[in-house]
């Protein structure tokens, strides 16, 4: 069952250009990009652990049949060990990422499907390129793939946006490509420096080499090698200072896109914070960076939240400001605190996801953003109400729900650490978090409603409802049931530190 | 010999096109540096990256950014 | 004379400089795509100069090579093929770019970068 | 005239000032002095961990930039006005972050 493992990237990008052929037979379309979408979820669930070779060249250790031909000098030597073809790694710590990714991804196609009225545009397309973009990112075990598929990513999400048709959306899409031709050149730098270093671009071989002597860790290229992979790293995932432009980006999407954004930045923040911390772990000054980033990507983006007064861009904002939990807990790498963090970005990616659909039905009621202009939508929809009251009370760590334990876990394992100024943060952090979002909710469903405020639509698509529902019930599991998700971060964990 | 004068002529071409105040001029200047990148690339012993390079570099970048000052304006204001 | 390698290197980082400033201080935004398809070809470059082997060969095995003499003496190709994909990705992307700056041209009437201020 | 109500006359005094066109509401200056705290709390917070470092460093440190907040009020409406959607700001602080990160991994010790 090792081919499943590519079958995860190739299957939607094949439906992507599938739906694309089938232009104007809108039902089968609608079928056939909602069983693929819920087969996405599905395969990680069914595949077996393993590594997947592109081409099927396995290491010459593993292949007698070529290794008989080769004279001893080789056979003896660590280039056995080598991968030469592509390598895509796929254990347990991938399987519940790329689950949540399918999930997150499955909802917010089914979602879209019921409110864009062509189903057949690119606007399918590119979500489902963008998500076989980052599951590659999440599977790649090859800093140059994982380089490309970074590209696709960005250019896929520019082109989300750019499909969206909200005023703005346009100029925001050329500031990300233009931010990203800046910084995606940069991380093709870092991996030449280590590719120049190493002589390999495989992520194994290049530890491999580094941890057996092959290589001289100390030489200062591997440092200027890590800064210029974090700063690709910080493009990704909407770090400072890339953070103004990521929460632009949120806001100019349309609110099931910005589900599936988000947790595409959530997964590239995972998938190379952990690459890098794997490389560079030996590098003290490498888990200060990334602190000190993660840090100030709460500080800023939460402080900007709390004074936005359009709650797409307060929503996005916060989103970028909550990415800093999971940095914190990368960076203090210890076993527990990468467990943690691991933990932290797959609640991130459910419950902001769930918070983006949730506001999204504000604007499908009344199409307006200013949080002013708003008040008293409690008694339209107030089941709806509720239910983004209880994403609230998730994102901001109410007990018993998931992002409580994995904020604990966080805040344990900093005071273990012998940073109780960490945990002090943290816990500010989630207050002012759950500040923020009680004033845009005052703002939007309790306060009395303003004079001129008409309701469009008093209908939400059931869709929309059941997507927030299902993501809140994964979330209420995870809270009650840590242990699903915890567990599975070992085998990462183990070949790190 | 010929490979320090193609790396001088990359840079002044990258400078040249940046100071043009002719949009079609810039277009056409930033071919230059990537014709002579596809000299350099066959010097540095990657002739299938000189081949790329010079139909990428040389020929389909050049008419990108022409089409674009074609469907915009030829003079920077 | 400085050997060829090193020079091909300062090359390199001279054009990623001049596409940094570039697209920092000119307010053209064509000329802003400009600049970035040179910081782009910068790292092509280094990434090229990485696989030169002074006085080497070109890494084609031709009968009646000894293939020790073949490895010592052949360039390193695995970056080059690096290069082949990151200069289509690199074209790619800014064709993306040109395209939207021309929708924005037609909206705003003007290439400058202060469409993108506010 | 206490140092809160201080603060609060200048907090109200720049939101008039930078928003002329939305009303300055009590919901709008709250925001702005929760944001007001929690950066000037976090950034204290964050200079503690130089004692990892050396403690005389962090006191030194914790007092020239105490005294520098305290100067700098409301430090949180300086920020509103540099994170806009302004694309010479997004590149300028992007480059700075670059120089800055580049300068400090090139020239720092492997084993600090």
């Amino acid at each position: 069952m090792k081919s499943l493992i590519a079958l995860m990237v190739i299957l939607p990008i094949l439906c992507g250009l599938l739906l694309n052929l089938l232009h104007k037979k809108d039902r089968t379309i609608k079928i056939l990009a909602l069983t693929v979408a819920i087969i996405l979820p599905i395969i990680p669930l069914i595949a077996s652990y393993g590594a997947y070779y592109f081409g099927g060249y396995p290491p010459i250790a593993e292949n007698p049949t070529i290794a008989e031909y080769l004279p001893a000098y080789i056979t003896r030597s660590y280039l056995v060990k080598f991968h030469p073809a592509i390598t895509y790694i796929f254990n347990s710590a991938q399987r519940i990422f790329i689950f949540i990714l399918g999930i997150v991804a499955f909802l917010a196609i089914f979602t879209s499907l019921n409110e864009v009225k062509k189903p057949s545009g690119v606007y399918s397309f590119l979500m489902f390129m963008a998500t076989a973009a980052v599951t590659a990112i999440v599977l790649a075990d090859d800093i140059f793939n994982l380089y490309v598929f970074f590209e696709i990513a960005a250019i896929s999400q520019a082109g989300i946006i750019l499909s969206s048709n909200i005023k703005g959306s346009y100029k925001m899409a050329l500031r990300y490509l233009f931010l990203g031709g800046v910084a995606a050149p940069m991380l093709l730098l870092g991996v030449a420096l280590l590719l120049g270093a190493i002589g390999n671009v495989n992520i194994s071989d290049m530890i491999f080499a580094m941890r057996n002597g092959l290589i001289d860790q100390g030489n200062p290229i591997f440092l200027t090698a890590a800064g210029l992979i974090i700063f690709g790293w910080l493009y990704g995932s909407g770090l400072p200072p890339f953070h103004t432009i990521k929460s632009g980006l949120y806001s100019k999407a349309l609110p099931h896109a910005a589900s599936l954004i988000q947790a595409f930045s959530v997964f590239t923040l995972v998938a190379l914070g952990i690459i890098i911390l794997r490389l560079f772990y030996y590098i003290p000054v490498v888990r200060w960076a990334i602190i000190i980033f993660s840090i100030a990507g709460m500080a800023l983006g939460i402080s900007m939240a709390i004074m936005q007064t359009d709650f797409k861009r307060l929503i996005g904002f916060l989103a970028v400001g909550e990415l800093g939990y999971i940095g914190i807990g990368l960076g203090l790498g210890t076993t527990m605190s990468i467990t943690a963090g691991l933990f932290q970005a797959v609640n991130e990616a459910l419950v902001t996801a769930c918070l983006f659909l949730g506001f999204g039905t504000i604007l499908y009621q009344t199409g307006i953003s200013e949080i002013d202009k708003l008040g008293g939508l409690l008694k339209y929809r107030p089941g709806v109400a509720g239910l983004m009251i209880l994403a609230g009370f998730i994102m901001a760590g109410i007990p018993p729900f998931n992002v409580f334990q994995s904020k604990l876990m966080l805040i344990e394992s900093a005071i273990s650490a012998g940073f109780p100024e960490l945990a002090i943060i943290m816990i500010l952090l989630s207050i002012v978090t759950f500040m923020t979002f009680m004033k845009a909710y005052y703002s939007i469903y309790l306060k009395p409603e303003p004079r001129g405020l008409e309701v469009k639509a008093e209908r939400i698509p059931s869709s929309t409802i059941f997507s927030m529902i299902i993501l809140l019930v994964i979330c209420t599991i995870l809270g009650i049931l840590p242990q699903l998700a915890t567990s599975q971060f070992g085998s990462i964990i183990h070949g790190l530190l | 010999m010929i490979e320090y004068l193609i790396m001088i002529i990359i840079i002044l071409g990258a400078i040249l096109a940046l100071v043009q105040r002719d949009l079609l001029k810039a277009a056409i200047l930033t071919g230059v540096p990537g014709a002579s990148m596809a000299f350099l690339y066959q010097f540095l012993l990657a002739p299938d990256v000189a081949l790329t390079q010079a139909i990428v570099g040389s020929a389909i970048i050049p008419v990108f950014f022409a089409l674009a000052v074609y469907k915009t304006r030829r003079m920077e204001e | 004379m400085i050997p060829v390698q090193l020079a091909s290197f300062f090359t390199a980082a001279a054009l990623i400089l001049i596409g940094i400033i570039g697209v920092f201080f000119i307010d053209n935004l064509i000329k802003k795509v400009i600049a970035l398809s040179f910081i782009s070809d910068g790292v092509n470059l280094f990434l090229v100069t990485l696989g030169y082997k002074p006085g080497g060969i070109v890494y084609i095995y031709m009968p009646g090579m000894s293939s020790s003499w073949f490895a010592q003496n052949a360039s390193y190709p695995l970056p080059f093929a690096l290069v082949l994909t990151s200069i289509v990705i690199g074209a790619s992307t800014l064709a993306v770019m040109l395209a939207i700056i021309i929708i924005l041209y037609h909206r705003h009437g003007s290439l400058s970068s202060k469409i993108l201020e506010d | 005239m206490t140092l809160y109500d201080a603060i609060i006359e200048k907090v109200r005094e720049i939101e008039k000032k930078t928003r002329m066109e939305a009303r300055v509401t009590n919901i709008s200056v709250s925001a702005v002095l929760t944001a007001e705290l929690t950066i000037v709390s976090t950034i204290l917070l964050v200079i503690l961990m130089i004692r990892k470092l050396d403690v005389y460093i962090m006191v030194l440190f914790l007092l020239l930039v105490g005294f520098m907040l305290f100067s700098m009020t409301p430090i949180a409406v300086i920020l509103r006005r540099e994170q806009t959607d302004s694309f010479y700001k997004m590149i300028f602080y992007v480059i700075l972050t670059f120089g800055v990160l580049i300068t400090l991994l090139y020239w720092g010790n492997i084993n600090v």
